[in-house]
């Protein structure tokens, strides 16, 4: 580490924080902040009602609230984290930010266009707050029909409408990182010297271009079958309900993946720069994303191995769903490899690259459960595939997130954090996470449906447990929010490369100046190549 | 743009021949009952039709190499999406006999 | 239903032994995994831990001998339980032809069922130990999904179409019936009892309830009501095909291909008869869609499974 | 063109080294963008495939509804406007400002003749149900649609919506596109006749051009699967 970091006098912030250099910047670096108070906000939302659904689900006969409420809630708990932060948060906070330093480049190839995704996305989340919050949505996040175009009585039409528009904020951000890693990486810098954090986003995009369109046009047609009537969905005339969830489930099962590769990203990022040792097989990871995205587009009817589909077709899904379970495998093996007589150290993000394997481990294989026809049977649509979902999402996603936050934390504001809190914090989220959702499980195999306002007393034990962890759970996300806010008044200047990390984001200055490299930086090595000392900073 | 190739103007008049005889086509053979495969002549004459407008008209035949790539992988995901659907309907019907 | 807390569903049917069998070979592939991965993690963490910014991490790039080894073992392992999945999966979509048929129609917050003796119940299903039950499913409003965890068994009723699942009860008691599949306020009340009874339980139950009109008799009475029979005649001389012994035998189309005359064909026919026309008839019959409701359907299906080939009459 | 000029080209935006690799990512990018629209016409033309499987007979008696002379006449009329967008491009390459112009309007007047044919084609199906005019069947999904209008009753009567709705989601969608793209090539049409293009930089024509080409092809695809469903 250089001996004592100052802060840099010139940086991408000190150039003004008036109003108007936050809303018509072009910068990559402040939209990503822009993103990542957003995002923050409707994590925070989503979390609470969470909280509220673990609330209800504390006694089995459901007198914490009304039946509605409940539905309205767990719908709003869905949408708020689907669409509002689990999609968005490490592609438009870290994505948006890192990868035009990681590449080498001014800026991210379309930089008007990655604000209007920032407004899209806003707009969308407005529009979507507002049915939420006034009236409700009590379809769940999946709007299955007929019971959305023809019984609900709730604002269908206005949360379509939002998740429409921010939709097409997915889509830009895709678009705009596409052609950034395409175009505009510095000289030296081959397909095969890129982080293995930009391979990941570059499979992100491929997803978020073809699929989100999908269901743009899905939650149209339900939006214009509730206006005008007519038909599309709704069975007395012909229309075939599984038809829409064929629609559905075609982008909504690569947006898991959308929202899991990034965090492989991170987590390559992570290892290899606290085992200080070159990542194990590059290239076999780098073809993992690829081949994640491809193959995520060929499973999706495992959603609908009940709904009555075909059972030829039903085996045709579930094969090529066990397919995508192999690249999730060689990536973890690779990590795992990594690790192997490395000098690893045990800072935060590390902790959360543990925890992260740990969760993403079960997430990843209790999908074996949900891919196989015989038991999918039984497990769909009971907790076990919401335990399923949430190692996957929070224990994989989250970890990843955190990790991040932490890993590039003092690039972004130039400060240190307090490892000791940070470590803690870590700590309580893994224990917090697997008291809420590891009895979940039982109670799927049990047989405890989901979206459930009350159930049957012999589950209480278990949902008692599972509200307990929520609540550690949240407490836990708590901490991080305080000591690295208070890291950005009190911490200590981190220096541009606090971690010795390898790689193009950690030469420049922290946090980086506006135009990213003071000149283009040319590359030679190859990636995580800790065998040499990592290079000083040129000016620091 | 030194390597940006000009397409001479007859190449265009050309083409938009092509897809006015071709438009005429696609008429023309719905004039005949092939059976089954009414659909697959008049896909094959409209997929002829674009191949020409992508190629010319959008000049995909001058651009680099990643043109074609975006190309193919939008028609790949486009077709997956329409036959994989597909094979939940077509084989609804099928028995489950082992011997049916 | 033990009030204590189970840690495993009840076995109560002939697919429970087969489920869980699989579960729990996927459940000891899963523990080995994780446990030997996260072994190996906090091993190299712990033993590679970083003792001094000085020391130097190996330089391995990599070995195709590895990568090889975890990609082909994971995916054997995967097909074993694809095709072990895809057994079972094929095993409980296919009912045994002895099943007795049980009518399912899920209506907005309960479930209506009906035996083939007519009984009609309301979230409860009495069934006889032992004997194979194949449910036909469907809806009258939203999606729901006919659920009932200790025989393993889960499907969509889905409004416009048929969905048939079945099972053989193989222990006495009452168990579970939840709805699965999210249909709006009460979802969670949509719930109900199956209760399987020994044979000689089940019959005095039958016989206790209130004399019922078996579904035959209504379609009947609906086939004549409907003046089905003017097209529809045992001498085949009407314009419509001849039902007599019809169901469940394979039927040619006017299209060319043939279909099985299952439930799904013969409630199709009545409610959008031009769709799949038998071969040598016009598609002249006027629909009834709206006509007739759920349970009529049902009736007229089960009384044209009812129709056998009348000896003498040669066809 | 020697590289240095295209270093300081007054549109060259800050984060491209020089044009070349400007207009390399600025085509790149509309490509994607083409293959994201693909995909979303894709869901219309996936559920259009799923529905005409299931329900043939109202598909075929829904498209003979149609008057395909004009879906003919309208399907030439857009590829004369794909041909005039290409001779801008083309024109805009060699820097012959007026012709760029001249092409550019061309084509928004051939689009205009298109979308008005479209809007009469509309008419004469939404107007009996709002009860104006000649009653030749209202055409439009919902409690007002006419089957007897295409000789249907009964189930086929609700195909024969699904068939409609699928007309009009898919054409309304292409018109959409079509209203959306006119004011943009006007836009484009406009900065031409001021010199802001020339053969270095004329990267928004052939975007646009791009964009209308595509316009195109999805409407070459909806003419024969709309129009002509069956012998005609």
């Amino acid at each position: 580490m250089s001996a004592e970091a100052t802060y840099p006098k010139d940086h991408f912030l000190s150039g003004g924080w008036d109003l108007k250099s936050w809303l018509l910047t072009k910068d990559h670096k402040r939209i990503g902040i822009l993103y990542l108070l957003s995002i923050s906000a409707m994590f925070v939302l989503g979390g609470l009602y969470a909280g509220l659904i673990r609330w209800n689900l504390l006694v089995p006969d459901g007198t914490h609230m009304s039946a509605d409420t409940y539905n309205k809630t767990f719908t709003a708990h869905g949408v708020i984290m689907v669409f509002f932060f689990l999609i968005p948060s490490i592609p438009a906070v870290l994505g948006n930010f890192l990868i035009p330093l990681m590449i080498g480049a001014k800026d991210l190839a379309f930089p008007k266009l990655n604000l209007l995704s920032w407004y899209l996305y806003m707009l969308g989340g407005g529009i979507t707050l507002y049915a939420l919050l006034v009236g409700g949505l009590e379809t769940g996040w999946t709007f299955y029909t007929p019971y959305s175009t023809v019984f609900a009585q709730s604002n269908v039409e206005i949360a379509a409408v939002g998740i429409f528009v921010a939709g097409f904020s997915s889509i830009l951000t895709g678009l705009n990182f596409i052609v950034t890693i395409h175009k505009m990486r510095a000289p030296g810098m081959t397909w095969f010297r890129m982080p293995l954090f930009v391979w990941a986003h570059y499979a992100t995009a491929i997803i978020q271009v073809l699929g989100t369109p999908v269901i743009a046009i899905t939650i149209l047609l339900v939006a214009l079958e509730r206006i005008f009537h007519f038909g599309f969905f709704d069975p007395a005339r012909g229309g075939d309900p599984i038809l829409f969830q064929h629609l559905f489930w075609f982008y909504s099962h690569p947006a898991v993946y959308i929202m899991i590769l990034p965090s492989m990203g991170v987590i390559s990022e992570l290892i290899t720069c606290f085992s200080r040792k070159r990542v194990f097989g590059y290239s076999f990871i780098a073809m993992s994303s690829l081949a994640i995205a491809a193959i995520g587009f060929l499973v999706w009817a495992h959603h609908m191995f009940v709904s009555g589909m075909a059972v030829y077709s039903a085996m045709v899904f579930s094969a090529l769903t066990y397919l995508v379970a192999i690249p999730s495998a060689i990536k973890t093996f690779n990590w795992v490899a990594t690790l192997y007589k490395g000098s690893i150290s045990w800072d935060t993000p590390m902790i959360y690259v543990f925890c992260f394997l740990g969760l993403f481990l079960i997430g990843g294989l209790t999908g074996l459960f949900l891919g196989n026809l015989g038991t999918d049977v039984h497990l769909t649509d009971t907790y076990f595939v919401v335990a399923h979902f949430h190692y996957i999402m929070v224990g994989g996603a989250i970890m990843g997130y955190l990790g991040a936050i932490h890993f590039w934390w003092p690039k972004i504001t130039g400060r240190k954090y307090s490892e000791a809190w940070g470590r803690l914090s870590a700590v309580l989220i893994f224990v917090g996470f697997n008291l809420t959702f590891f009895p979940q499980f039982v109670l799927g195999y049990l047989g405890m449906p989901r979206r459930y306002h009350v159930y049957p007393d012999e589950f209480q034990v278990l949902n008692v447990l599972s509200t307990a962890g929520a609540t550690v759970l949240g407490f836990g996300y708590l901490f991080p929010s305080f000591y690295l806010v208070y890291s950005l008044f009190r911490g200590e200047p981190a220096g541009a490369n606090p971690w010795g990390a390898k790689g193009l984001e950690w030469t420049t200055t922290s946090p980086p100046p506006t135009e990213n490299f003071h000149e283009v930086p040319v590359v030679t090595e190859e990636p995580y190549d800790y065998a040499r000392a990592p290079k000083e900073a040129a000016v620091v | 743009m030194s390597e940006h190739h000009v397409v001479p103007l007859k190449v265009y008049l050309g083409v938009f021949l092509a897809l006015c005889v071709l438009t005429v086509v696609t008429v023309a053979v719905t004039g005949y009952d092939f059976g089954p495969f009414n659909l697959i002549v008049a896909l094959g004459v409209a997929i002829t039709k674009a191949t020409l407008v992508v190629l010319y008209f959008m000049h995909a035949r001058y651009s680099p190499k990643l043109t074609g790539v975006v190309i193919a992988s939008s028609i790949a995901f486009f077709v997956i999406l329409v036959f994989l659907t597909l094979t939940d309907y077509v084989s609804r019907p099928w028995p489950l006999t082992a011997a049916g | 239903m033990n009030p204590s807390m189970p840690l495993v569903p009840e076995r109560a049917s002939s697919f429970a032994g087969e489920v869980d069998a699989l579960f729990f070979f996927i459940v000891a592939v899963t523990v080995f995994f994780t446990v030997a991965v996260s072994i190996a993690a906090v091993y190299f963490a712990v033993k590679y831990r970083r003792r001094s910014d000085a020391d130097r991490p190996a330089e391995i790039h990599g070995s195709l001998l590895l990568e090889l080894t975890w990609t082909l073992i994971p995916l054997g392992i995967v097909v074993v339980m694809f095709v072990w999945g895809a057994k079972v999966f094929f095993h409980m979509n296919r009912p045994p032809d002895d099943a007795m048929t049980v009518s399912v129609v899920g209506k907005r917050w309960m479930w209506k069922l009906q035996h083939p003796t007519g009984q009609r119940e309301i979230n409860e299903l009495h069934v006889p130990l032992g004997r194979a039950v194949k449910l036909v499913i469907t809806s009258e409003d939203t999606i729901h999904s006919f659920f009932v965890p200790a025989f393993r068994i889960k499907k969509d009723a889905v409004p416009g179409r048929y969905n048939v699942a079945w099972f053989r009860a193989t222990k006495t008691g009452t168990f579970h019936l939840f709805c699965a599949e999210y249909c709006g306020t009460e979802h969670s009340k949509m719930i109900g009892r199956v209760v399987v009874l020994e044979p000689e339980a089940y019959q005095t139950w039958l016989a206790g309830g209130p004399p019922p009109e078996s579904p035959v008799v209504a379609g009947e009475k609906l086939f004549t009501e409907l003046n089905c029979v003017t097209c529809h005649r045992p001498d085949s001389a009407g314009r419509g095909p001849l039902l007599e012994g019809i169901f469940g035998r394979p039927v040619k189309l006017a299209s060319g291909d043939t279909v099985v005359a299952d439930e799904a064909y013969v409630r199709e026919s009545i409610v959008n008869p031009a769709a799949r026309v038998v071969a040598g008839y016009q598609p002249v019959m006027p629909t009834y869609l709206g006509q007739v409701s759920e349970e009529q359907l049902i009736s007229l299906v089960a009384y044209i499974q009812s129709l056998q080939v009348p000896t003498e009459a040669t066809r | 063109m020697s590289e240095t000029t295209t270093a300081h080209h007054p549109a060259l935006q800050h984060q491209f080294t020089d044009l070349r690799q400007q207009k390399e990512a600025v085509t790149l990018g509309m490509w994607v963008f083409i293959a994201q629209e693909v995909l979303f016409f894709g869901g219309l033309f996936a559920a259009y495939a799923v529905y005409r499987s299931m329900y043939p007979a109202a598909f075929s008696a829904g498209s003979h509804h149609l008057s395909w002379k004009i879906g003919f006449a309208n399907t030439l009329v857009l590829i004369g406007s794909s041909l005039t967008m290409a001779m801008a491009v083309h024109f805009a390459a060699i820097g012959m400002k007026r012709r760029v112009v001249g092409f550019l309007l061309a084509t928004v007047l051939l689009g205009s003749v298109f979308l008005g044919v479209k809007y009469f084609e509309y008419g004469d199906k939404i107007r009996p149900c709002l009860g104006d005019g000649p009653y030749t069947g209202c055409l439009v999904p919902g409690e007002r649609f006419d089957a007897a209008a295409l000789h249907l009753e009964g189930a086929e009567g609700g195909h024969a919506q699904i068939y409609f709705s699928l007309y009009f989601g898919m054409t309304g969608l292409h018109a959409l596109h079509m209203i959306i793209g006119i004011p943009i090539i006007l836009g484009i049409a406009f900065l031409a006749g001021r010199g802001a293009y020339s053969p270095e930089y004329h990267s928004p024509v052939e975007l646009v051009g791009l964009y209308w080409h595509f316009v195109d092809i999805i409407w070459i695809f909806l003419f024969p699967l709309l129009y002509l469903i069956g012998a005609h």
